[in-house]
């Protein structure tokens, strides 16, 4: 799954993203992207998907979390905190599973 | 001489009217409705419901409220039903035998025996020789427990699991040198003693445990002696079924299986008086209504569970319809054993253990009620002649003989929400009929209690809808297995969940729940309650027991119009040749309006005859 | 001094043996081996199993078949089962009455009611004011029926609903002007007779009908008298839980229900003679046993299919162990209720109904068994001293008591293929036995029969493994709700489908089977089988029927390996406050071996002794 | 779902295809393509596709269905004759159900 970082994004959100990733068995790959809003990344993220879904994580450490099959401009969960929860519930999202209660649900 | 008249039938629940134009004994039936009972069955409160629903009814036929010539209403028969549940077994563990776990994503499989150890002491504390189950508290991050992990190993201290606070058991294991089986997600961990002999077992994924779930299992683990073996038991059988689990056992370690003092039941029957105790379980205590043959009043062991419960509803009516107390009495039980979540003390995560309850629905009645009251209200109310009609056997007999295909001799078995009423006609036109304890808001309590809901709406939600378990963003895996699509993503709430498929709208079920058990509650719940009530009935309308020789089962009520309810008593009484479905009264309503319908009829047959 | 001496377990299904050194009473065990039984227990033909099992373990312990110094053999208790079932109720329908149906993909919804008319007379025939039912060949294609019903309907002509031959319900509907419920792939459509009233139902996707699964609705739909109603009943019984359906109704149509007469079981007991019908059901059968008081022989009625099942069990026990007929008696019998699944006469598009029969398992028995003539054989043959060792239920509680964490008082359960053994030592040492009919095999022959496989194979596979449903090319449902991944895609044999999760292979089950309904199927018969049978060795051990006094119950044998079996029997005894679970034989074996390891430490006591 | 026909595919094979997707509620449209193997126009369908699966039709009245996840170069289901058959069977791929019984399963 990919991660589209704006630039400037912390180390801490992404590995917390990662990790979340990780602990769901899910494989990712990251790529920094241009400063540019998180919706955005998100969707670019799904794109770029063999999984359908990607995460956009912005300087201020919100993410995205977005389907490739929804229509444009609607991220299906908005995230603005703990990567962990954003890692898992995109991990949940392409497994089929509940999602995690973070803030964004 | 035509004129407008109307049935009016006053439930526990559903307060339902009929109106019909009768001239010379020729009934037309104009319209019909149905709303919620206002107050308390019997009393002067009733007026308002029923007002409304004569006024929705007159608007739906066209007429004015004013063309209605004559009320009948139903000399309702005192009856109320009430619920209790208790729970008879518990499964405590100390806290120094702890069990627990099952969470998503543990690290690792396979089975790992070793002495607690807290991460932190694995650099001091860990001697070669020596294998541990690794403590991992929230605090420490999962880079730094793997790194500490491995460093033992490497040194060459002998790692067989690991516990871990935090959500990060396939991270740890991830990054280990030695592949070992790790549970996460334990929220206690400052509850783990440490220095103790312990086990981990995780299963692979679509499997469960074999080892902590087998009593020899953990004797084989722990060195058990018999005596130890015994004890521990209970913590096996409250692991059976799961995926993952960790045990740690200390020597003061104490499983206790205790019974609850539910309190006793008796029982002042016809035939005898009969005490019975709620430990002894439902088949009991049922097999003791029997035997008491034909129950005339039921005491509760005073100072128990039971006796308040029983005492409480005989207050509840002696208030609500100003009857002496004394006059009051229970004329029906219905018992069911229930498997009732529990949480188990001694757990690490929250587990819960299925405790073993009974669930009691009762019937209570008073000789007298002053139905005529609520007539003389809603005459001076409404300015419309007013009369308490037949026997509510009677007239529900013969509203639902207008269902196509049903003849003399006929049974009716009235779901509703408290009772289960029967009534059989014979050939010759007598009627017998009984009020049976249970009915539809037992099963919604044994569907709340099983799944632990602790919401009665959301039960009720339950028991009236199918269920779904959304699969992806565009489609649902349906009760029977079927796919359905939908055009537009699943709102996140519900995404991976099983919901009830409500008309309009899909209600999440939490999480643990999978369809299958929900829906094996439910349909068991259906069973337990109007299965057993469609058989109690028969058995006491037709007393020699041989239920074959009646032909007719017909079912009204709300709780005919479950969806598969009636299919379920159909299929049982198929068994025994008998033919059983769901009414439809005048060929049109359904299980709905029969008694009203009935009441019509017999003011039409009075102006004839 | 130290030789190496082998314990032989001879078992219905399997050979087992325990290689061990003794020296002065201690007792090393080196290494165990298992193989399937050549030829029938307690014949020559066992030989060529045994010798490769001693070889297999003499390789395994690294030593030299000649080290071998003794075997003992088991002294067999002669005993084998047998499976039968039959078939006691029948639906039959007559072709004037047809039923069906539950494709996958029906066209449109509701609730349709007409006569039916081929679609070739809807120019010519059809009449204005009369409702229709158009019967649609698969020779027409779905453009041109669209059409031609179109065309009637433009005209004025009332279309109600159709049938269709071919898979194209969705095809037609989409293309009509009017909005019906249509019921395709419905094979025979040529048997469907018309000028007929008929009705034809469609309920919502995860959904099931209502109307023609109610014999109310289907006397509302026809317009039936009491006496049709009756008859019609089965029908709406057939139809319960269905999706869609069509009912056909002609005026000499005719429902039968019949019980086939499968004969009388005349049970000498020690107590009475009881005689019972197989037609009165599992439930009665076990009871007339329970108060025969203990079995010494059964008698099936001549000339029934009971009588000759019984017959023939007896004359191959007889020939093949050499003994007269007269000394082989039946000494214990399991019956049980099945469901199987039969095809209906009537029936449209060849549906299938529910039909309850009764399984049977018995335990034939003679009372001496030639064992020495398979110890002087394989003596011969190795040229190894082979001696008769103790009593099987002996020896089996000795390895059983190997299992840490056991003492004696102690029950065993040796729960293999064609019977349950049980065995109980007290605290000083006397043991009592008992051959219960019904293990393993039964309980494949009931998910066999209840799940129409008609493989025996196929239903071993789903007895021994967890179930999955492959949901997409990537991943599969499991039993419990959780998902699994994989890197490769499923082949199309499996996709979409239930499969049995083997160790390496996934097995496709049939397309109409639901996980549910699979696992459902699966562990009742387990149920029905063990957990019976736990009961019921618990019942004849501690004739008290106060089992609460036992403390014990250790597994063993084949069907204690089960992933299942051995927790249900667990949580079913733990209610009785019974320690039960399997057995781990020396610590290290699991439930195998027991026999096999209680010889060789007879050998060893008695070298000692 | 995309059905990519080669050139000079007959009416008759299509239409057929066309029903068997109806008849199972997937919505489909039909490009025609080059003259190519069926496995190369069933692979490009795939990619063409929002539901991920794709048919390709040759002028003998074969068809591959193919999904676009599946690695390059193998369809997953090749059907050499019944088109209602194929059309069925690329639907119930995209619904999770068993295949229905053809000449290629
Ligand atoms: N559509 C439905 N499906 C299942 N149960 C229903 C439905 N509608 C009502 N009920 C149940 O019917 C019961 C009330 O039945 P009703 O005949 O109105 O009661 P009463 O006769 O006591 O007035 C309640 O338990 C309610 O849950
Ligand atoms: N892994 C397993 N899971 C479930 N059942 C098993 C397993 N292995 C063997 N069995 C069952 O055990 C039975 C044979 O048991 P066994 O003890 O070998 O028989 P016997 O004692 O008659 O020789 C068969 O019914 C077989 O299906
Ligand atoms: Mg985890
Ligand atoms: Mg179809």
């Amino acid at each position: 799954m990919p991660v589209l970082s704006e630039k400037g994004t912390g180390e801490k959100v992404l590995n917390d993203i990662f990790a979340g990733l990780e602990e769901e068995g899910v494989p990712f790959f990251h790529i920094e992207g241009a400063e540019c809003d998180v919706w955005e990344l998100g969707r670019h993220a799904a794109t770029l998907s063999p999984l359908d879904v990607g995460i956009g994580v912005g300087k201020d450490g919100g993410s995205a979390i977005c389907h490739i099959k929804l229509a444009r401009g609607s991220p299906y969960l908005f995230e603005p905190a703990s990567g962990r929860t954003t890692g898992q519930n995109a991990a949940r999202l392409v497994k089929g599973m509940p999602f995690k209660k973070g803030k964004g649900v | 001489m035509s004129q407008v008249i109307a049935g009016v039938d006053i439930g526990n629940s559903s307060t339902e009217v009929a109106l019909a134009r009768v001239d010379e004994g020729k009934v037309e039936f104009l319209a019909q409705h149905l709303t919620k009972t206002t107050g308390i069955k019997g009393t002067v409160d009733n007026v308002s419901g029923i007002r409304f629903a004569l006024k929705s009814a007159a608007e739906k036929a066209g007429i004015s409220f004013s063309d209605i010539k004559k009320i009948r209403v139903n000399d309702a028969v005192p009856v109320i039903g009430d619920l209790a549940m208790d729970v008879i077994s518990e499964t405590l563990i100390t806290e120094s035998s702890m069990i627990g776990h099952n969470p998503d994503t543990p690290g690792g499989t396979g089975l790992g025996i070793g002495m607690t150890l807290h991460l932190d002491d694995l650099r001091s504390n860990a001697e070669n020789g020596q294998a541990y189950i690794v403590v991992i508290p929230a605090k420490a991050d999962y880079e730094w427990a793997a790194h500490m992990i491995n460093e033992a190993y490497d040194r060459g201290v002998k790692i067989a699991g690991a516990i871990a606070q935090k959500d990060d058991g396939v991270l740890i294991y991830n990054r280990l040198h030695c592949k070992i089986p790790i549970v996460d997600e334990v929220a206690y961990i400052e509850k783990v003693p440490l220095g103790k002999q312990s086990a981990v077992e995780v299963a692979l994924p679509g499997h469960v445990i074999r080892t902590l779930s087998n009593p020899y299992g953990l004797a084989t683990v722990f060195g058990l002696t018999p005596d130890e073996t015994r004890q521990i038991a209970p913590v096996a059988r409250a692991l059976v079924g799961n995926r993952s689990a960790v045990v740690i056992r200390t020597p003061q370690g104490e499983v206790v299986e205790r019974r609850i003092e539910a309190g006793r039941l008796i029982l002042h029957g016809r035939k005898s008086r009969i005490e019975v105790a709620i430990n002894d379980g439902a088949e009991e205590i049922m097999r003791s209504i029997e035997r008491a043959g034909g129950l005339i009043n039921v005491q509760g062991e005073m100072g128990t569970n039971v006796g308040g419960m029983l005492n409480g509803l005989r207050q509840y009516l002696s208030e609500s319809t100003g009857q002496p107390f004394a006059d009051i009495s229970i004329g029906d039980l219905l018992a069911t054993d229930v498997l009732i979540p529990v949480s188990v003390s001694g757990a690490m995560a929250g587990e819960l253990s299925m405790e073993s309850g009974v669930a009691l629905a009762s019937m209570v009645k008073t000789e007298r009620m002053p139905v005529e009251r609520v007539a003389q209200a809603l005459e001076k109310e409404l300015g419309i002649p007013v009369e308490v009609g037949g026997v509510e056997a009677e007239m529900a007999i013969r509203g639902a003989l207008t269902t196509p295909g049903t003849e003399k001799p006929l049974v009716i078995l009235d779901m509703g929400g408290g009772s289960t009423d029967a009534a059989a006609v014979s050939e010759g036109g007598e009627t017998i009929s009984v009020h049976l304890a249970g009915a539809g808001d037992m099963v919604t309590m044994l569907i709340d209690a099983e799944l632990a809901l602790h919401s009665r709406e959301l039960a009720e939600k339950v028991k009236k809808n199918p269920l779904g378990k959304v699969m992806s963003l565009f489609h649902m895996q349906l009760e029977d297995g079927t796919m359905l699509f939908s055009e537009s993503p699943f709102p996140p709430d519900v995404y991976g969940r099983v919901v009830i498929r409500e008309e309009k709208e899909l209600v999440p079920l939490p999480v643990k729940l999978s369809m299958e058990k929900v829906r094996a509650v439910r349909r068991s719940a259906k069973r337990r309650v109007f299965v057993t009530n469609a058989i109690r009935a028969l058995a006491y309308i037709v007393p020699t027991k041989n239920i074959r020789h009646l032909s007719f089962v017909v079912m009204v009520g709300g709780s005919a119009l479950d969806f598969e309810i009636p299919q379920m008593v159909t299929e049982e009484l198929g068994k025994y040749g008998i033919v059983a479905g769901f009414a439809n009264v005048r060929g049109t309503e359904g299980p709905r309006n029969a008694v009203a319908t009935g009441l019509v009829l017999s003011v039409a047959r009075e102006v004839v005859g």
